[in-house]
């Protein structure tokens, strides 16, 4: 199986959906030509054209709007935010006219939306968002974020292959820093949950880029034996697969890079204290960001996003509970 | 530049009207103004839960427009626009039990009152937020541009609608892409109690030429002007001309919604505009051309008080049935062709 | 003690704040000449003036970002949202600008939003949204839910005077459905819980119009002693009073007519899971509309909202278990 | 009507600037550039974290605007607009420490590089959402309408920005309740990599008239042509005559940021616009007045060396202060006055 970062398995999905069906098409700002601030889609437009792989005007509603318009009458368009945190310009296309129109309607609306998302290379506060909470928050909307190279891959092609709005979070400090083997052609990846490692004394629950800082920070632990779930969907959330491990474990420890209040962390957290509370050999303990704005200087960005160290004191604590 | 430009119903359009087709034009507005005023009874008889919103005195400017639509072209149709929705081919039964919230609405009780739009006759339903539906007309005509077809979208927007953001966002996009997309402007003097004077400093109209294509005022209480000026928008589009801006003068002769006795509009106003009613306009000409308009009104009468019958029988949707169907289970199915009513499409 | 409404109530908080100081004024679309969607400024044109009772252009994102600019030049503008699902199409204005303003550059923006929220007469998936956790979500934003008259007026003129952005949840279906004793004049009501009710067997913890269908609720259940905590304030939230509830009852059902995934409810429930786990005596139980946008036919609303049933079957299992 | 006209340097306002004006204007120009090159050489070194984004080669549009604002107008400055800060009063030493995000930057390290302004200064600083700040600035102007101040305020904004729901929002409502404010529309004929062709259809001067304000093309690597432009709209402003749209031409010399090496670029552009830098322009035109404009140079050399000697030895701030400061827990404090520089304000 051919090696490559997350970041290329991202471009891989794209090409091969676009070649093995010709209504995905890709837009956004600054893809074309320049193949996207993050070159996810470089060589794309020499090889589909300019209307498949499409320059937009920077307007993010209307990025949003003329996909859901394409998708109605037949197209499946792959949109780019250049930053996760522009969705907030096009919030409400996506959840009052995307989300909204299959319960409304009965008509299906397929479109992806692409979120580079996430902190920790001094973006500052307009660039470093996790906005997944906001989306979850939106009845209608499939929200997964994947972890690893394969599962970029796999998820991406599963949400283009989706009949209903996909907002599919790549989390930009993955892009070139993690590698994988990744299966060539098309596949799909499940909405569901993977065990990132074995274990029963405890369990840590995250996704997306923090599955790596929860590896590290428990890979040696007092030896104990610490499993890692990766939930990779979030809409669908995986409850079966959250109460297994929290079954098998009886301590959980829920990590998000967002901000804490009303976070995909939070959700998981009423899910066990509402379902998995007999199960429970300790209090769930979280590890988000503060509610604060993502600074840009490197020392307020670290002590703002979860560190291994934060990760590993409170699975210490927990242990010792 | 394309500056905006008033075109009276024109020659050429409208010749291309026959008799039959402007005795439909009249019928479809007999009907819009028949199941609106018939549900506004049933609103104040308690039986349209929520809100009611009508198109009391705006008539021609959805049936003039719609009747120009192609079936193979794809409409988002507004709040104050039924003429569309039953030119398309939607029954006033199921419109009925739209407004009453019956399970054989077109939305079978998801949505209320006018967001509906029925699929499978190539309509997406109307949002409440306004007028996002402009960019889902820009993104069905972007597909079109793409697959080399030779459709157009259309929806339309109202001159409150004008000050939002993704207006501008849709007529950018449209003029720079050259989409096929028309947007009728309807300038029914306020939005909400809002006069247009608090809502834009110049005419929406002549915005058009800073994004590149034409702007059209029509009279948008003359049915066959609203269509001689859409068919032109229209062939120009499916040409390759782009996008077209046509902004229907006309009047919203009732409140924002039912519960609104709109005592903020001068009376001179009403009175004015109630001397140009589009029915009365059309019925003239067709008297004229020895029509018998009586029966007509008649004829609609009896078929809507037994659509109004039948959907009073119709059940409202099963309490368990309200958590499905969030997602789409199956194959993502794309919208339907509606009907094309006009002789010159047959 | 005057009596009236909640919505007399909170427009009283207006015309009391806008006559004590001259910077406070009211903008929104239709709320001058025609005194609003709700009437709730019914009448203050009359009394201040079009520049002070300002009817805008339909433009929510405008509405937010002018109130953000006339703040930050030492006015005190009180915005109103037509209904509070029009919260989307300003979204960025009030996450980007409003909320992250004071953290990156010191200075305040003390704006209020009213937001006419929630669900029970047939408004639709448009019309009844509660969009506080959306708001909770965004740092920089503060989150008021008043459930009683007195709180209405005290709570808003607290927001007018905050020197931050205050997002004021008014329950449409409270307006007129709701009376009670309102002082005269101006005074503040902490942004804390409030007990609604005294009880120790165990505690239903909401806010917002929620607060009355969970007294219904638990008005007589099988004589069991029950508490209703109104958290009237949602950011900041008051964690130790939650805290001490579940110190006192043990037992926790969580109320909220959001939709359920990543809602308050779920904040609260994850703040106990975390911190009041020892005081737990059975597993947080909530009450919250499914993911669903809120359908319009009254059978299906009514299986979509929380009703008293739900609440009140909800805790008979709770305190069985 | 009011249409797009194309204003040279007007005798009128230019005569206005003393030769020590024209002075202090390329001052701040060769200011904002040796900033700007000594920063770009930092953020080659690894001192400055993140992106780096330039005004290389639109240093006239900023110093120009930005020369012509009073004490007690308010400013909402962008990226490529470095000298309407040290216009303002900000000292050099900060903006390097901004850029390196150390505790005496103007955000204290909370936001990078040029998402900065100081309120005690009468700025607010740029959020990064293009173009959010024109509503901010439409309502500071709204703000002073209603307390009948002769204000106004002034914000930038790029092409590519124009594309976006919030610039129409904000010249819809400017032009409704004719505004005290001003839209400098920086055409630097690319976004990112976008060029203006793909943004849209018509030059956006254009669509001033539709909103009911005058819209004025002006060089903008002419300094003295934006301080005419500007000042003239700023009198029209506070005498109550309305918003106003300057179109300043002019080209982004450097890539979008620090990473981009603009191979999208045709490099005849470059050429051409090289041949037109706005800092060599007017040191020509005061050379010819016999200004030493070496030594001139020489001093902001020197000046500059100095501040970056002292900001680099400033610390980062604390990480225990990273959860301060989400809300203002004290009384909120208006914004400032900025310093007016132009001579004409003495
Ligand atoms: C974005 C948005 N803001 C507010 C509303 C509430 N609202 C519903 S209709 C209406 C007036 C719309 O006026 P106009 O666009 O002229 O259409 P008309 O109803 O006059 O046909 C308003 C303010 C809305 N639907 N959408
Ligand atoms: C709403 C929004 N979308 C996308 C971006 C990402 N972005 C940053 S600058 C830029 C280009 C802006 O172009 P223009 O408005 O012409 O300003 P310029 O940088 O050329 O001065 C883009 C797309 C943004 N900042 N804001
Ligand atoms: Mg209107
Ligand atoms: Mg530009």
């Amino acid at each position: 199986m051919p090696e490559m970062t997350y970041l290329q398995a991202i471009s891989d999905a794209l090409r091969e959906e676009m070649r093995c069906d010709e209504r995905v098409f890709v837009m956004g700002e600054d893809i074309g030509t320049y193949g996207g601030a993050f070159k996810v889609t470089e060589g794309l437009q020499a090889e589909f054209g300019a209307d498949r792989v499409m320059d937009t005007p920077m307007a993010e509603a209307a990025i949003i709007g003329a996909a859901i318009g394409a998708a109605v009458v037949g197209m499946r368009p792959v949109c780019e935010m250049q930053f996760s945190d522009f969705v907030a310009c096009c919030f409400d296309q996506l959840v009052n006219v995307a989300g909204k129109m299959h319960y409304r309607q009965g008509l299906a609306v397929p479109i992806v939306i692409r979120l580079p998302s996430g902190g920790g290379f001094s973006g500052g506060p307009f660039h470093s968002q996790n906005p997944e909470a906001w989306l979850m928050h939106a009845p209608g909307l499939k929200v997964v974020a994947p972890s690893t190279a394969a599962d970029a891959k796999g998820l991406l092609i599963a949400a283009i292959r989706d009949p209903n709005p996909v907002c599919f979070l790549e989390h930009k400090n993955l892009y070139r820093r993690i590698r994988g083997e990744v299966p060539a052609g098309t596949y799909q990846t499940p909405m569901t949950a993977r065990v990132a490692r074995e274990g029963d004394d405890m369990v840590v629950i995250t996704y997306g880029g923090m599955v790596w800082t929860a590896l590290e920070a428990t890979e040696d632990l007092e030896g104990a034996s610490i499993r890692v779930l990766d939930l990779r969907s979030l809409v669908p959330l995986d409850e079966a697969a959250i109460l297994e491990a929290v079954g098998d474990c009886g301590k959980v420890v829920v990590v998000d890079e967002a901000n804490a209040t009303c976070a995909a962390g939070a959700q998981v957290s009423a899910l066990i204290a509402e379902q998995g509370f007999e199960f429970l050999d300790g209090p769930i303990r979280r590890v988000a960001t503060p509610d604060v704005p993502i600074a840009f200087s490197p020392p307020l960005e670290k002590a703002l996003l979860p560190q291994v160290e934060d990760i590993r004191e409170t699975c210490r604590e927990l242990l010792a509970y | 530049m394309a500056t905006s430009t008033t075109s009276q119903p024109r020659a050429a359009e409208v010749e291309r009207l026959t008799l039959a087709d402007r005795v439909d034009l009249l019928r479809y507005m007999l009907r819009m103004r028949g199941i609106e005023q018939r549900a506004m009874t049933l609103y104040r008889q308690g039986q349209v839960p929520g809100s009611f919103y009508d198109g009391l005195g705006q008539e021609a400017v959805s049936a003039g427009a719609a009747f120009a639509m192609a079936a193979e072209d794809r409409l988002c149709i507004l709040h104050r626009d039924l003429a569309a929705h039953l030119i398309r081919g939607v029954e006033p039964e199921r419109i009925f039990a739209q407004y009453m919230g019956r399970c054989s609405g077109l939305t079978e009780g998801r949505d209320g009152n006018v967001h509906f739009g029925d699929r499978r006759l190539g309509c997406v339903g109307m949002v409440s937020m306004l007028p996002d539906m402009m960019l889902v007309a820009v993104g069905m005509a972007m597909a079109f541009r793409i697959r080399g077809e030779r459709r157009c979208a259309l929806t339309w927007l109202g001159d409150g609608s004008t000050s939002r953001g993704d207006c501008h966002e849709a007529m950018n996009w449209a003029g720079v892409q050259r989409l096929p997309v028309i947007f009728v402007l309807e300038n029914n003097q306020f939005a909400y109690s809002t006069p247009t004077s608090k809502q834009y400093a110049v005419n929406p109209v002549e915005r058009a030429a800073g994004y590149g294509f034409p702007g059209v005022s029509v009279d948008g209480n003359d049915v066959e002007a609203m269509f001689a000026a859409t068919l032109e928008a229209r062939e120009r589009a499916i040409d390759g001309g782009g996008p077209t801006l046509i902004a229907a003068e006309t009047m919203r002769m009732h409140g924002h919604a039912a519960h609104d006795d709109m005592a903020y509009v001068p009376s001179e106003l009403v009175d004015h505009w109630r001397g140009r009613d589009p029915i009365e306009l059309e019925e003239g000409r067709l008297v004229a051309a020895g029509v018998d308009v009586e029966g007509l009104r008649a004829e609609v009468g009896v078929e809507l008080e037994e659509a109004l019958r039948l959907a009073r029988e119709h059940p409202f949707p099963a309490a368990s049935s309200a958590r499905e169907g969030v997602f789409c289970e199956g194959e993502a199915q794309a919208l339907g062709d509606g009907l094309a009513r006009w002789s010159g499409y047959a």
